[in-house]
């Protein structure tokens, strides 16, 4: 079986949780990608959900972050006031896992709008608890299937959830780094935090730094340490394929 | 002590208490979502209202196209994991619907807020977002006390919601009030206590005895409610955690009828105009359907409240 | 996923988070108040702690009169409806303890705030109140809103409590201290959540699925928590809702214990300092003793969680 | 048999709560007065307890607000962060009862010290949530036991829960009256609202003027149409020594 885009963003997302206890993920990768660190570089961490729950056992893979099954025979559901007061802001969580319709040079996300926000092109979702994940989050991972320049733009339409930097420059103190990784089909980006930019660290198997740069709205920087993504291994996939998915829900 | 009975009908109920004009809280976090009272709101063809509602979805996408809708506060507008909301986005996309947008913990606070009556509630978001720029109420204070590294600090904060009525949909109460909710609890009992009047609309009214086996299982006290509402399956097709579960194909439907402004308007005549209350609806939707959404058992262990000896 | 294990002994517990010169938050509002938790700080000699806890009563007198105490923050001090706590009242009234008096509410709301890492708490208490004279930490803040008549509004704001550990007394937990509580909840979450290490003290470690067929009743998830120990009749001569009851008697006694510093001194040396651990104290009460306070049974009624078919 | 003094204020009491939906109360004389005028004059009426207990159904008498006997049977057990902010400073409370060391004319109350707050002669337990229910009740019954000019005072020596007087003067506008009825084992002192003193406005059979003013700290106002107080009646005192307190448990 050649390997989906979804193995290839689970695995190498997974990999990046070394270290991290508690998580906030929504549903889809980045589930896939915390259930895969749970089984190789991080046995106990934990999902946190939007939704309240803890320590999750779902007995099916579940379809939404308030799914049923992640309920029933988890170890706590919390009140959303809990949620979103103690654990999100309480600084409780070390990952946050957001996606986005654009992001720009510095991780800051728009999930709004896509033209003016008063007369939208398209009105989208909005932030959700986003802007918390990314206020409270210790960092953030972004997950993005698709690298384009529409949305990875040199100026967002409009900041939903504004990185450390924006905040700073609104005059308040930001608990953590904002966006530390852009896990992408074509690569890595990264930044360590307040004021750095993000830049390509990695690329997948036969992906060209020209590449990701015209996929990229802005002027991108490559580290001086660039480095080739290694695939999936054996492991990682035979894990991902009979143990985290195994009727390929999220895998497809 | 007597309990006062407030069981009534939701034709009733929504005809008191929800009035041209209304705000109306409807909350529930994908669990218990409040669809039945939706529905009912558009039957009796109310106008003007304002819905504050966290995650607006199918059921506030419905009440927009049933011409209830005039304003909206909410921090999440998207049908789920599941598509678009087409009327919602057709609206606002053409200027057709006010639109006060939050994040969920802004709306939470606002009904911490208005819960509390407080003139404000502080909160670390906003910071740096454009949110503020486009939803004036959204404000800043500077804290008496100096920040860590002994300077200034400021927060945003968040006004009040008080609603003038809130409508939560639950698994069961007694016929007082008392209102017992598990599996997610959502923003429930604040969204209920921020209200100036509460709808609590429930799968199954139960004896005073099984509230009174578990007190702690009562998120929402008679006293905070003014009318209870027994209607089974009236959260669909949000699901009730041990009583049925999502109908997920109907959440995918829905982004195919909502696109369509005809098709929608067909669907609500045929689904919410054209049945006399939701028992119709429910009996519309067919044993099938609700064969595929049942569910199975998975008891809780029960605890030792303990008696005097 | 492997579960942390987090058990440890109460010996290990306290040796380890309560440190010379900690801020200890000990909460428990009547019910399940932490006595073996604080008994044990005593046996370990803990010096210039300052205490936390709403309603400082027994063991609050009893850290006191072991010299443990330096400094306490709260918002009753009293035994409860029995009478006085002889050295704590000695102390605050010839000046020999540092005393922070805020209200429930003004307690609460430091909790509140420290547990959501907020700058300040809003509340509608203190106005007018003599206590933010003798308390400087009170503060005012101006809404950025405008008052109902128009003008400006002003409102007395806390600062957010962040103990260096909370401990509290819980029924039940599993190993990796998914903590469940019933009856009075108390302030327990929001003490917890607000502190930098947690200690949960049970009268039982349960299996991983008792606690996992009711997870509305986790009021502490395994994360907030660093170290479970297990106590049983750790809360005496407080209650535990369906384990034993109050011990009335011995509330009113400690208003004689307590108002005699000898006898007070001859009860510490015996009871704590004489005892080796928690466990030798419950024998030393006698079993004649607990079964007076042992309670039948009031079992709550199962729900169902659902599964999925 | 005689009448005692709990009985005289019990009944007393529970005649002001005509009208009143939701009442915050403690163990003892004010739940004599709530569980008597649930039998009389406000059969709907609630007590809420400081604890969070709503809807309580005791199988015995309770010994404190936090009692395991009012928890078992009982309707809800609220957590503290919503009995304290949604219930009472949300404004769900009528009446709330409170005591006190020392009250003034106004009907502020010191619970906190006798002497100075620094060095006090006596330190007594502080407000608990005396403050809230003064702050956050539609009206404040106290019922004091002994009237004397030492709990009656000109001056208190530390205001712990001020009355709405206070707090307008503070630059802050209360939401409810405040002390309303003192009732004590002399008579009934009453001020309707912002702005106004205590004034006498009945006594007991065989209490005088200027006995009350006597035992009054401060030159207490008579009230132009002072009435007598009805003593219990003879359904008053079967209902409280048969159906509220059999054990007189609180009666003594």
């Amino acid at each position: 079986m050649s390997i989906t885009s979804s193995e290839l963003l689970a695995a190498v997302a997974s990999r990046e949780l070394a270290g991290a206890n508690t998580v906030f993920a929504g549903i889809g990768l980045p589930t896939l990608a915390v259930s895969l660190a749970q089984l190789t570089v991080a046995p106990e961490v934990e999902i946190v959900y939007e939704s309240g729950v803890c320590g999750a056992h779902p007995a099916q893979l579940p379809e939404t972050i308030a799914d049923a099954v992640l309920i029933t025979d988890s170890e706590a559901v919390l009140p959303m006031t809990a949620l979103f007061g103690y654990v999100l802001q309480g600084a409780r969580i070390d990952v946050g896992f957001l996606g986005a319709a654009q992001i720009d040079r510095f991780g800051n996300l728009n999930s709004s709008v896509i033209g003016d926000w008063h007369a939208p092109k398209v009105r989208l979702p909005g932030s959700g608890g986003a802007m918390e994940v990314m206020a409270n989050s210790g960092e953030v991972f972004v997950v993005m299937r698709r690298h384009d320049p529409r949305s990875f733009t040199a100026e967002l339409d409009f900041c939903t959830s504004p990185g450390p930097d924006r905040a700073l420059a609104d005059g308040i103190r930001p608990r953590g780094k904002g966006v530390t990784r852009v896990i992408t089909d074509l690569g890595i980006l990264a930044r360590d935090g307040v004021g750095e930019e993000l830049r390509l660290v990695a690329t997948h198997p036969g992906v060209t730094v020209d590449e990701v740069r015209a996929a990229t709205g802005w002027d991108l920087r490559v580290d001086s340490e660039l480095t080739e993504i290694a695939p999936p291994t054996g492991d990682e996939l035979r894990m991902l394929r009979e143990d985290v998915d195994p009727a390929r829900v999220y895998l497809r | 002590m007597p309990q006062p009975d407030k069981t009534t009908s939701m034709r009733e109920a929504i005809a008191e208490f929800v009035t041209d004009g209304a705000t109306v809280s409807l909350e529930g976090f994908t669990h218990l979502i409040p669809t039945a009272a939706g529905h009912e709101i558009i039957r009796q063809g109310r106008r003007d209202l304002t819905i504050a509602r966290m995650t607006a979805d199918v059921v506030t996408d419905q009440l927009i196209a049933g011409d209830c809708v005039s304003r909206l506060i909410s921090s999440f507008v998207g049908n789920s994991t599941a598509g678009s909301l087409g009327e919602l986005r057709r609206r606002v996309e053409a200027g057709a619907l006010a639109f006060e947008e939050y994040s969920h913990y802004g709306m939470i606070c606002r009904y911490l807020a208005g819960a509390q009556r407080l003139p404000f509630y502080p909160l670390r978001s906003y910071a740096g977002s454009d949110v503020p720029a486009v939803n004036p109420s959204i404000r800043k204070v500077t804290s008496p006390y100096p920040a860590p590294d002994g300077g200034e600090e400021q927060i945003y904060v968040v006004p009040p919601l008080n609603p003038d009525v809130t409508i939560v949909q639950a698994q069961r109460a007694d016929r007082s009030g008392n209102t017992q909710i598990w599996g997610l609890t959502g923003i429930q009992a604040e969204a209920v206590y921020a209200a100036r009047k509460a709808i609590v609309v429930v799968e199954e009214v139960v004896a005073d005895e099984v509230i009174r086996s578990d007190p702690n299982r009562t998120v929402i006290p008679a006293h905070a409610v003014d009318a209870v509402v027994a209607c089974p399956r009236g959260a669909h097709p949000a699901f009730v955690q041990g009583y049925y579960d999502r109908d997920g194909a109907f959440y995918r439907e829905w982004s195919q009828i909502s696109a369509d402004p005809q098709r929608l308007r067909g669907w609500l005549d045929e689904w919410v105009r054209g049945t006399a209350d939701h028992a119709a609806y429910v009996a519309k939707l067919g044993e099938e359907r609700w064969a595929e959404l049942a569910v199975g058992e998975a008891w809780s262990e029960p605890v030792n409240y303990g008696r005097r000896l």
